[in-house]
């Protein structure tokens, strides 16, 4: 328990009479590459997006835990919060800031979550500059980490889909955070840069500490990085366990891969 | 790499622009081989926008008076005439009172028109000698703001709102007034002066704000509100109403009186004596027999009015005696004097006493003039009709 | 549709032709209350010079005009991309030259020197209290609104509203309000400078922290709002503002700096220099924060404001910041036109104003400084020049027919401006490529 | 407080018995608010903007209806009986007649090549804004800058009393026509084929695109429709406030917050937020001076849009039906 960083308790979220998440409890313990999967229209999407500060759940409680150890109801905050208390994200269709540099794009995640200084800004006193030089510093790093240094000054709209997805990365880990959520990180990927993409979410895990959570569609993707996996179907959890646990159960079989192995496999 | 381009073709162009429009200004035309020196006589008032026909009806009189002076051939020198249109917008008048004081052979000015502009013109009018003789300008406070080269050819609003309450109240009898005023510093100052005046001639009086648009350049107030405000009005049982605003919103406010069913006397001021008034009152009949008052007078002089008309292609109408007047004691200003400056003009029309078509001028040591005429017109049967002093 | 109606040069015959005929309408003799349609019939059946040849009536000369333009078109749309190419082509050089630091620098240089002689160049009065009132004052706004518009991306309609409260706040500070003066004490403008920006700033954040969460179209009409509200109170508030009168007491500035003594008077040239200091001070604050992170969070808020907020951005606080930093400039512009004409009155401070700044943004390029400052020079020398010596069938109020038609045609032909900021002009191409798949032509287009 | 019970008090017997007619004055207004709040409706539902040139195509159909009246009417005396009738149908289809046109043009040059480009947000609402100021503008240069007094094809006279308040011809006019309108686009929306195309597209323009709605062709038709109301409701404005190039501003950004007010998307709503803002308005003259009535119209809007964003009845076209 102590180990826990995310804490899911009986979350039901509602868009008019619409329900997107029904009683759902989950967690997810530091260090863990966690998959969430299910059909589309499970509330993957709205589970993420309650964690991170997006949407606001009428019922329940999402406890993250962060740095300090302390815990940290995420109901309520805002998503900019979220960010700043080390929940990073990647989202499904990527969004980048598309008519700035990657190079750009990293270091607004290396400085934002910073405290703003507009005098500091305003004046360009040698506060801001060694602040500036620090940002630099670690977009540079992070840039060589996922391997987009060549691509440094490249418009960020003309990467490839692959390139993007490491670009968000690279982004959210700017911010310094405690878990990386990932939306979908496979969509649009061929092969190879599917492969590329699983030995990078392990290394961020393994080199940066830093605790992966994932929705994915894909399942070659999620049965070769996740080491647990939940199941939503209707938005609510139908299954819980390990890969092989998860692929062995009759009732995930009959609501997701039974209706659409090859669907899911072709994805 | 195109961009830097355009920035620095940008930057050449502007400069070229800034340098194109220095030729073109300030040229001053200087006319005629007599030896007869050339002044000019400024006139600075609305020559476009929404008061032109003020302005109109101001300057040509003002080019009247200075073509028929000119013609007599016996003047010393040859007069001009260079109009200055600020719109009546207080914003646009410095600009032009600056332009009109840097011509050196400007000796006075006729005008500005309107209060507002006046307030923001006189400084320079002012830091410069130069007269200025206003024929409508009525705001009280002009003639109090220590401005020596301040004149002004009508009775001012401190005049005309006692007059007007006093018409009311004691000639008309009617003892419950309703003073609106339209927010504007015209409208409420006149309102203000009504109300107290009413109320001391021992009228009931109540008050309220409407707020129009600034001196009907912009089209008018908002239509709907007023219907609530007439409402208002025919529920306080007033015999009287009087509204101190301009003739655009004015226009509104009697439709909606008249749909209200408000059945009092209803009197506005010169803001609203216009001819637009009628032709902007929906249904037009609404402003029967409205009444309104002026310091300005209709003119009387035959011979100026048939010349006005030669000149100008339509009747002389509000302001344009004043105007005519104005100019006139200038002129006489100016053959009085032994050596034709700028401030000898000031000096000159403090003391001078000239006979005009509208009466004798004699200016104040404030500027305002003496001796004061309030008139009174009413609306028959769409048009105006004047009836004579309060 | 016939068929011969759906061909292009058909087409755009009826285009050309059209837009001719608006032209007409706009260039001709204005219609008045007695006479509701004699612009229209005027505008086409007046006689008018063809020319220089012969006289005829407007509309065969425009006509005329139509059909030129109907070639022009033509061309254009058929061999435009080769003339654009060979210039282009022709223009590599110094076009390399204009990206070098130091030619930068010195353009800059000589611009401003060009600005400072500038009152001693032309001294025209009319054009030396042009160049104050209509043109310094226009710079210092359109830079302070491209911070809200152009770094920010958001719509405000009541800009006028700051460039009030900045005019109104020297007159409070000066003692020249109803209202007792700030300090008890009437102050020299010189100190109004200060605390009107302050006072800006806190009315900008006082705005913007309870509408900067509204969407952009609604936050347009929101602003537009305030600024019509800001007069209604100042015009109706007479114990406070001096109602529609305003004031007309407001001192000039001076400095008594020991052996330093400088008085501010009625002439416009000192007020042009403190004005150009200024329009520097901000010129340089705002381009630094631009490259600043400050000014890289709004471009991220500006393009996504999700993913913005996804790695810490709160876009409220730095819309509210945008809005008070932009607020700055025209609260200075205030204290600017208030101490120089020693008047303020409500109904200075229109809707119509607020449009106008907007259009010198739109037109130089949003987001771009040196685009805004040449966008409002151009326009405003371009205005006071028709106001000056105004060409026939033209009155001043005509500007704010070619003003719309302006934003409209810029939206349309060249939303970016006449001197893109680099990043808006890829935002803008960014996002219409997308939409039509051409993502790769515009990334390796010329812009770059 | 005593001072403020003793204002209150005062106040409270000044509406009771002025209330009625307030009340109805309030009722016209609101119906002519409800008419343009349509226009803006329809138009946002389906292209997700603010069509801020909205008020000149009011304005246009004013100038419209004044000019039909000018010339029938002209400055005889008012006609009577079936041609009065047959003079405001007229007037309220030449008015509906010319504001569709501005609005088909509007849409043509103002926001289709826009859209083709799929240009970002804020272009749209510059484009708007520049038509708007174009257009009345040159209305401004064409008729010139002062009111006309429209000739009014009947003679304003109360027709009946509600307690004791008169109610004019003038008001019955605008009842009886914007209940037709209204009802008449009400049907149009809920049940013709076209009016599922609005729909549609109002919900999701792809979906719709996909299912074979033609896009360009529901929106061109949308802007005929809000422009139609929106003619027509200069044409009724006109009739009792007379014509001027500004006419437009004020009405049309009360009109934009009645449809805020009822849930902008919502046609039922633009007619409720009208009535509610103009019933309001016109109460609040007891407690305010007329002058700040235009704050009080603000007021609404910006606590609406900040308390609740979706209005009264909630956004959405498609739920109109």
């Amino acid at each position: 328990m102590s180990d826990m960083i995310f804490n899911v308790e009986h979350v039901t979220l509602r868009f008019g009479g619409v329900i997107s998440l029904n009683d759902v409890s989950l967690h997810q313990d530091r260090g863990e590459i966690l998959a969430v999967i299910g059909p589309n229209g499970a509330g993957k999407t709205s589970l993420f997006n309650s964690l991170t500060g997006v949407y606001q759940p009428q019922e329940g409680t999402i406890t993250f835990v962060g740095k300090n150890g302390k815990p940290l109801s995420i109901i309520g905050r805002k998503a900019y919060r979220m960010a700043n208390a080390g929940v990073a994200r990647t989202f499904q269709a990527s969004r980048m800031f598309s008519a700035m540099t990657t190079f750009e794009n990293v270091k607004i995640g290396a400085e934002s979550h910073r405290g703003i200084g507009v005098v500091g800004a305003m004046l360009r006193g040698p506060a801001t500059r060694r602040d500036e030089k620090h940002s630099d510093a670690r977009t540079i790093e992070l840039l060589k980490f996922v391997g987009l240094t060549e691509k440094a000054n490249a418009i960020s709209a003309s990467l490839s889909y692959g390139d993007r997805r490491r670009l968000e990365i690279a982004r959210g880990l700017a911010t310094d955070p405690q878990v990386l959520l990932l939306d979908e990180p496979a969509a649009g990927t061929n092969p190879s840069e599917k492969q590329a993409l699983v030995k990078l979410i392990r290394r961020v895990r393994d080199e940066m500490g830093v605790t992966i959570l994932l929705i994915e569609h894909d399942m070659k993707l999620v049965m070769a990085l996740a080491e647990r996996i939940y199941v939503l179907n209707f938005g609510s959890v139908i299954a819980e366990g390990s890969p092989d646990e998860v692929r062995a159960n009759p009732v995930v079989v009959e609501a997701y891969l039974g209706t659409s192995t090859e669907e899911a496999e072709s994805k | 790499m195109k961009l830097r381009l355009n920035k620095t073709v940008a930057a050449v162009a502007s400069g070229a622009l800034l340098l194109l429009a220095v030729p073109a200004v300030g040229i001053a035309s200087t006319s005629g081989a007599t030896s007869k020196p050339t002044y000019v006589i400024g006139m600075e008032g609305p020559l476009s926008g929404g008061n032109l026909q003020l302005g109109l009806n101001v300057v040509f009189a003002v080019e009247l008076a200075v073509n028929q002076a000119n013609a007599t051939g016996k003047l010393p020198f040859k007069l001009k005439v260079a109009k200055y249109d600020d719109q009546g917008d207080p914003t646009i008048s410095p600009t032009q009172a600056q332009s009109a004081v840097a011509n050196k052979k400007l000796i006075a000015v006729v005008g500005p028109m309107f209060s507002g502009a006046t307030a923001a013109a006189e400084p320079y009018f002012n830091a410069a000698h130069v007269a200025t003789v206003t024929p409508s300008a009525t705001r009280v406070t002009l003639a109090t703001s220590g401005w020596n080269n301040f004149f002004r050819a009508v009775a001012d609003d401190g005049v005309q709102g006692p007059a007007d309450a006093n018409y009311l109240v004691k000639t008309k009898g009617l003892k419950t007034v309703y003073v609106v005023n339209d927010g504007s510093s015209y409208g409420s100052a006149l309102a203000a002066a009504v109300a107290t005046a009413a109320t001391t001639a021992g009228a009931t009086v109540t008050t309220a704000t409407v707020s129009g648009t600034a001196q009907c350049s912009d089209g008018t107030g908002s239509a709907t509100e007023y219907s609530g405000a007439a409402t208002q009005a025919v529920a306080s049982h007033a015999s009287a109403l009087f509204y101190g605003g301009y003739y655009c919103d004015f226009g509104l406010f009697l439709g909606a009186l008249s749909s209200a069913g408000y059945t009092g006397t209803i009197m506005s001021d010169d803001g609203s004596d216009s001819p637009a008034l009628i032709q902007g009152t929906t249904p037009a009949s609404a402003a029967n027999n409205v009444l309104l008052s002026c310091a300005c007078a209709a003119s009387t002089n035959a011979k100026f009015n048939k010349a006005f008309k030669n000149l100008s292609n339509f009747t002389e109408s509000t302001y344009s005696p004043e105007a005519y007047d104005a100019t006139n004691v200038i002129i006489a200003a100016m053959k009085a004097v032994k050596k034709i400056t700028r401030s000898s003009i000031v000096a000159e029309l403090h003391k001078i006493s000239f006979k005009g078509i509208t009466k004798t001028l004699k200016f104040q040591t404030n500027g305002n003039i003496s001796g004061s005429a309030i008139y009174v017109s009413q609306v028959k049967s769409g048009v105006v009709t004047q009836l004579g002093l309060e | 549709m016939r068929v011969w109606l759906t061909k292009a040069i058909v087409r755009r015959l009826l285009i050309t032709q059209s837009i001719v005929a608006v032209i007409e309408l706009m260039t001709g003799p204005a219609g008045s209350n007695s006479q509701p349609v004699y612009g229209f019939s005027h505008s086409f059946g007046e006689s008018s010079s063809f020319f220089g040849l012969f006289r005829t009536q407007r509309w065969v000369t425009f006509f005329f005009v139509g059909l030129i333009c109907w070639g022009v078109a033509s061309f254009w749309i058929s061999q435009g991309s080769r003339v654009r190419k060979s210039v282009h082509d022709a223009l590599a050089f110094p076009r390399a030259a204009t990206q070098k630091r130091p030619v930068r620098w010195g353009a800059m240089a000589v611009l401003l020197g060009f600005a400072i002689i500038l009152p001693h160049v032309e001294t025209a009065p009319f054009w030396q209290a042009a160049m104050v009132e209509q043109i310094a004052v226009y710079v210092l706004l359109a830079i302070g609104l491209n911070v809200v518009v152009g770094f920010a991306g958001l719509l405000d309609l009541g800009y006028v509203a700051f460039y009030a409260i900045g005019a109104y706040t020297t007159a409070w500070v000066t003692g020249a309000l109803p209202t007792p003066a700030l300090f008890h004490h009437a102050l020299n403008p010189f100190f109004a400078i200060p605390v009107a920006i302050a006072i800006v700033m806190i009315a900008g954040i006082i705005l913007g922290a309870p509408t900067l969460r509204l969407r952009g179209d609604y936050l347009a009409i929101v602003t537009l709002g305030f600024g019509e509200i800001i007069t209604i109170f100042a015009n109706n508030l007479y114990g406070i503002t001096g109602g529609s009168l305003g004031s007309n007491q407001i001192p000039h500035p001076s400095i008594h700096l020991g052996p330093i003594k400088y008085i501010w008077g009625l002439a416009p040239v000192p007020y042009y220099y403190l004005a150009l200091g200024f329009v520097v001070l901000f010129i340089i604050i705002f381009s630094l924060l631009e490259r600043s992170r400050v000014g890289r969070a709004w471009t991220a808020i500006r393009e996504d404001e999700v993913a913005a907020e996804s790695v810490g951005i709160n876009p409220l606080k730095y819309k509210v910041m945008a809005f008070a930093i932009g607020a700055a400039s025209a609260g200075f512009a205030g204290v600017l036109t208030a101490s120089q004409l020693i008047f303020i009155f409500p109904a200075s401070f229109t809707l119509q104003f607020s449009i106008n700044i907007l259009v010198l943004v739109i037109l130089g390029g949003m987001g771009s400084i040196a685009g805004v400052v040449f966008g409002a020079i151009l326009i405003q020398t371009v205005t006071e020049f028709l106001f000056h010596s105004p060409p026939s069938g033209y009155q001043p109020q005509d500007l704010y027919i070619y003003l719309g038609a302006l934003l409209v045609a810029m939206m349309i032909f060249r939303p970016s401006g006449l001197i893109p900021s680099k990043r808006r002009q890829r935002e803008i191409r960014l996002s219409e490529a997308e939409h039509e798949g051409h993502l790769d032509e515009v990334l390796t287009g010329d812009d770059t | 407080m005593g001072a403020f019970g003793h204002y209150l008090a005062a106040h409270l017997d000044t509406l009771k018995s002025e209330f009625w007619a307030l009340f109805v004055g309030g009722v016209a207004n609101g119906l002519l608010y409800g008419m343009i709040a349509v226009g803006y409706t329809l138009v946002y539902g389906v292209l997700r903007l603010i069509n801020f040139a909205h008020s000149e195509i009011f304005m246009s159909g004013g100038f419209a209806g004044y000019f039909v009246l000018r010339y029938f009417v002209g400055s005889g005396a008012p006609p009577a009986g079936m041609s009065s009738v047959g003079l405001i149908i007229l007037g309220v289809l030449v008015g509906g007649l010319v504001g569709a046109i501005v609005a088909t043009v509007l849409e043509r040059v103002a926001y289709r090549p826009l859209r083709r480009r799929n240009a970002p947000k804020l272009a749209y609402l510059i484009s708007a804004i520049g038509a708007s100021y174009f257009l009345f503008n040159l209305a401004g240069k064409e008729f010139g800058h002062l009111a006309y007094s429209t000739p009014q094809p009947y003679i304003n006279h109360p027709v009946f009393h509600i307690f004791g308040a008169p109610v004019q011809m003038y008001f019955v006019i605008i009842f009886l026509v914007g209940l037709v309108m209204f009802a008449s686009l009400d049907r149009i929306i809920s049940k013709t084929r076209l009016g599922r195309g609005i729909r549609a597209v109002a919900q999701d323009a792809e979906t719709a695109s996909l299912m074979g709605v033609n896009i360009d062709r529901t929106i061109a038709i949308t802007f005929i429709v809000g422009g139609t109301l929106g003619g027509a409701a200069g044409f009724l404005f006109g009739l009792n406030f007379g014509v001027v190039y500004t006419m437009g501003f004020v009405p049309a950004l009360k009109a934009f917050t009645a449809a805020v007010l009822g849930g902008i998307g919502n046609l039922r709503g633009a007619m409720i937020g009208g009535l509610i803002l103009g019933i309001f308005e016109s109460l609040s003259l007891v407690f305010v001076q007329a002058a700040y009535i235009d704050v009080v119209a603000f007021g609404i809007l910006v606590t609406v849009l900040l308390v609740r964003p979706t209005g009264i009845l909630g956004e959405r076209l498609g739920r109109a039906a």
